[in-house]
């Protein structure tokens, strides 16, 4: 529907106003990035694009196309959006019904998309210094932290982690964007925790490092979680769950996070996508 | 202009149509002014904390979905402080959803929240009641009239009783909930369900069942609001698997009053919007000056003997 | 070479696919070999003659239908006369489906159809039991109780009992039936649903009401099924929109021994073959070289508590 | 599946062999009638051709397309059936969900067809002179018999009702097999009861009709009935009904029919649907 600039307090005494939009896109392209995931570019208007912000997700009504029946929306996070184009893009992984339909789209197909929605990254003043550390699709998530970075003029490393170095993604686009990078593969034997253990605090005591980001992995989690407690050096996670509304109203995207002794459980969709790293909680 | 107003049990509806429990928030606002609802109503609450079930807590069973949410709660205070007051701004009548495991505590908590700002209040009878068998309360007529009773006790808002379809006896229990002192039925709640991954071997819910909702309920509901309507004389609110205007007319004519639309909403945000302004052309197309000349207008008297007490299909 | 076969209570059926009764006829044999079936069941018969239900008999809802067809019957000579001896050209065990509006009416059709080439008695305890209210008498495990006792006493083959999904008590009814002497129960018969036509204002269905079956009523007799394994001992036949390999692996999974096909055939007469390949085509895959490792199957044990017993969702 | 040539006796003691076929076909063309139907053109094995018979019908798995979701099968009459050419021919008109996905068939696409089903026209070889009367839709059903009647050189009227003369369907394929065509329509006047009567009476009283047929109407049906009657001349007509199975086995198909002085109720699925023009029943 309608947009304006800023997500209102919920709960303030006045009207909510409409912030959200559901809409129908144009497809632009939709185009294999390399055997296991494809790029969809839609054509989005500014005023959406405009409200877009890194770690953001839009939740996406996959057509009934190719024989699948996908009936909840499918959450897909950000993965580019260029307001001076006028484009939005999502990086996904061909996985199951949906995005089987998903892939079937041509250009000229429309989307009907929601968003945005949920938390996106936090980058404090003071965070001049980023890593992020990403694994397969993940990197569509922080990929467009690249883009936040190189706008505020901060230094980025990102640390991208595959089985093999053909799927590596994002690579040269966080290359463009004047990101240092480290490759590390299973292939290769470099993307094992204690190598990346040695990786990490070999730039804490060189260069320095002001803030982590990371997603989707447990083992990544708690590596970062141990790196960041013993240098107090403080991070963010975008997590996963399964989504129905996408908007905070159905309480099923719930995961438990730590606030000081007690457990409580968020809404993914809605106080998330992107949390706390420390508050996150290992599963 | 047609006039789409409705009234249930005294409280005027600007529209017959309303959101169902548990799938609507405040966070409905951030889409379009829910101002152009017929009523709001919020999610269940019990008195105290609850954290709700375990993940993952919906899946998607063909064109329609199973849910396990449980009734996660803040508590009642945290539900007069923050919820309440947000829809204050509203003109839209606000019912408030609530539940409890004993007809005390639910007693307890409906007086509780009969506060100003509060239109009417929706029972969900049909959580397990913790005293009995762990059946929900509106399996059975006997249960059913026993908590409605001592909810009536505890309010002098308009009472609305939301039924579940998990029963043989529909007409039963919601003579049952008349008699107890509801003022309008809400037809109904999820169906019980399950859903298992060949894969894993596990259940595709945490909490092993879980609550079907949406198109592949909507025959159940509609048979349910019909033998409600037929059985009772207090209004009946459909409720089940409606996405479209004309999923609203077939349970108008069936005998509701008006609608609540749940699982529609998670698939497109704006459908409540939709299904309004269709019903409202679709009235004016059939040069019906009022929706309430819809209601109850089934063609029925060659099944007079019909079915109604009937719970046997074949 | 994988192992099909399943006992059900005595009786091997070399797989355990097979048509789900009112679904299937001596004139599916048109379409393809009927003996590569698990069992032939066939529609349910009364007693006496009857006309069955008022046209029209079957609509359309969503992916799924709805149908009133009652129990059009030609009577219990008819049924020994002519169909029974069309099946006795087949090794298949042959399963014939009976009803009654009484249990003494009931009791004695049962007796008459046990004769040679039935291999086994499926009761249809879905239907109105008209000496008390006229609800099923499987809505109630006092009802499904009383009417097992009595077919008990009049044969000696295998009795299989066909339940209702119209029930909110569902466990207690499968072991009242295990209880009365049901050697099997079949999970389950259709749903009560309605569907309106809006144009006309009329029912879809020439008696108002009819009965859900196909995609939609698989979540809910899936959930029942389970509910029956976990709390009878005897076998479990599952039944409702069973319609792929993927969801008869489901059904075993939860429990169930074996499988009834029933809406399905309409749509692809041959679904029941296909099945039965597919089937044999996963075992293979997953290196299981007996069907009967599947069973009961389901990782459940994080939801011990479960709600097992619990009729309410949400 | 597989086939045999005769329809075999369900009840006697040997087993029955399988005569209908349920198979996906390729759809040759499927185009516009006029302003209200649409000739569908499937290319079918001969085996399946030298099964049909003119009266039977198929049962359609309507694909999902266009956004429609028809579920259960829908019949079809057999419009016309050419063993040598290799062609399965359906006219329809598109009503609902499963016609409309129907007329979204392009030459390619495949359709699942499940025939031939039900009991056919007869012609028993004293009936000479035949006469039938049908309208709209109806004709689609009639026309087979045409053909039939035309391979054994019989003689046949065909007294074509519609509304408009522009809705006269099948008069040239009439025609080219040698029948003789009496066209009535509302927009002439030409088609009311007393009318059809006259020309009916015109003809007993002339060259003779030794057999009618007809479908579906109502009125129709009583006109041919009474005449029928009137001059002993027997007659079939085809019948419709809501149906799941088609096969036999659902018995939601029936319709009630007098049986000397009792009242039947037969499957128009198997015991027809074309059935004895007195034993039917108006509705
Ligand atoms: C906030 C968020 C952002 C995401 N961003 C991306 C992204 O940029 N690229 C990408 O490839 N994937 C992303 N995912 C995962 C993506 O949502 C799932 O891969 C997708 O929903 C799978 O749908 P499917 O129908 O193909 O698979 P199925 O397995 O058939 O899906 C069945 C159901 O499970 C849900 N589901 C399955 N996997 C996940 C998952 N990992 N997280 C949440 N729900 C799931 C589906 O939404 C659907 O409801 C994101 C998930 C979340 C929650
Ligand atoms: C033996 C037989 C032969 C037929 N031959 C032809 C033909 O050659 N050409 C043609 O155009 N039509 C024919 N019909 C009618 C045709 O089956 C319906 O028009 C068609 O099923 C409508 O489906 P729909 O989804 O477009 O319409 P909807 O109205 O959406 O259909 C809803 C349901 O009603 C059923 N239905 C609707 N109308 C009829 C009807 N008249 N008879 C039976 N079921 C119906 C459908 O099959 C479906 O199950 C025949 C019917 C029968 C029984
Ligand atoms: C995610 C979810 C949560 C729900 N929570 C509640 C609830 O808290 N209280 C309640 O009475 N019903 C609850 N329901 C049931 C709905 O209010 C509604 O009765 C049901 O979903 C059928 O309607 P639908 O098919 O339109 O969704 C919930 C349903 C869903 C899908
Ligand atoms: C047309 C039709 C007729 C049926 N007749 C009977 C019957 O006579 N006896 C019976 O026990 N069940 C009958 N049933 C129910 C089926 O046996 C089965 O329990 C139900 O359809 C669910 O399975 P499905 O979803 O696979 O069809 C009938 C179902 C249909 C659709
Ligand atoms: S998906 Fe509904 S609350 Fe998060
Ligand atoms: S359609 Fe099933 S018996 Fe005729």
């Amino acid at each position: 529907m309608t947009s304006v600039l800023t997500r209102p307090a919920s709960a303030a005494g006045g009207r909510a106003q409409p912030v959200v939009f559901e809409r129908g896109l144009a497809v632009l392209s939709n185009d294999p990035v390399n055997g296991e995931y494809m790029r969809l570019v839609l054509a989005a208007p500014r005023e959406m694009l405009d409200l877009c912000r890194a770690g953001q997700f839009f939740n996406l009504l996959c057509p009934a196309l190719g024989g699948e029946t996908p009936y909840l929306r499918r959450p897909m996070s950000i993965y580019g959006f260029y307001p001076e184009r006028g484009e939005l893009h999502f990086l996904y992984k061909v996985a199951g019904a949906g995005t089987r339909a998903l892939a079937q789209l041509r250009e000229g197909d429309a989307l009907n998309v929601m968003g945005p929605l949920g938390q996106g990254f936090r980058i404090d003043d003071d965070w001049q210094r980023l890593v992020l550390v990403a694994r397969g699709v993940g990197l569509a998530t922080l990929a467009p932290l690249a883009l936040e970075a190189n706008r505020l003029g901060r230094h980025l490393t990102a640390i991208c982690s595959a089985r093999h170095p053909d799927l590596l993604m994002s690579i040269d686009y966080f290359r463009e964007l004047g990101a240092e990078i480290i490759p590390v593969t299973d292939a290769e034997g470099t993307s094992s925790l204690e190598h990346l253990e040695q990786v990490i605090e070999e730039r804490v005591a060189g260069p320095g490092i002001d803030a982590f980001y990371t997603c989707g992995s447990n083992r990544l989690l708690t590596l970062l979680q141990r790196i960041g407690k013993r240098h107090g050096i403080p991070g963010e996670i975008a997590l996963e769950q399964q989504m129905a509304c996408g908007l905070g109203m159905c309480h099923c995207c719930v995961r438990p996070f730590r606030k000081g002794d007690k457990t409580v459980q968020l809404r993914v969709c809605r106080e998330g996508p992107v949390f706390d790293i420390q508050e996150a909680m290992p599963w | 202009m047609v006039d789409l107003s409705v009234d249930i049990a005294g409280l005027t509806l600007k529209n017959p149509i309303m959101p169902a429990s548990g799938t609507f928030s405040e966070e409905l606002a951030e889409v379009f002014d829910i101002e152009c609802l017929g009523a709001h109503v919020t999610k269940t609450i019990t008195r105290g904390l609850r954290d709700g079930n375990p993940t993952p807590r919906v899946c998607e069973v063909g064109s329609s979905m199973l849910n396990s949410i449980g009734i996660p709660s803040k508590g009642v205070s945290a539900f007069l402080d923050k919820v309440v007051p947000f829809y204050r701004a509203y003109e839209t009548p606000l019912v408030v959803s609530i539940s409890g495991n004993t007809a005390d505590e639910f007693a307890r908590l409906c007086s509780e929240v009969t506060v100003e700002g509060v239109a009417a209040i929706e029972v969900n009878i049909s959580c397990p009641n913790i005293e009995e068998d762990g059946k929900a309360f509106a399996i059975r007529p006997s249960s059913t009239y026993d908590v409605m009773r001592k909810l009536r006790a505890a309010t002098h808002l308009p009472l609305w009783a939301k039924l579940t379809p998990n029963t043989g006896e529909t007409p039963e229990v919601a003579r049952a909930a008349q008699e107890g002192g509801a003022d309008a039925l809400v037809v109904a709640n999820t169906l019980l369900a399950m859903a298992i991954d060949i894969r894993t071997r596990r259940p595709k819910l945490g909490n092993l069942m879980g609550g079907l909702s949406g198109p592949s309920l909507k025959p159940i509901a509609l048979r349910m609001a019909y033998q409600c309507a037929k059985s009772t004389t207090i209004p009946v609110i459909g409720c089940g698997g409606i996405s479209t205007a004309e999923d609203v007319i077939e349970f108008l004519i069936a005998g509701a009053t008006a609608v609540q639309v749940g699982t529609a909403t998670f698939i497109n945000p704006t459908a409540m919007v939709t299904v309004i302004a269709e019903l409202e052309r679709y009235l004016e197309r059939e040069k019906l000056s009022s929706v309430r000349d819809l209601i109850g207008t089934l063609i029925d008297e060659e099944q007079k003997e019909g079915v109604v007490f009937m719970e046997a299909a074949p």
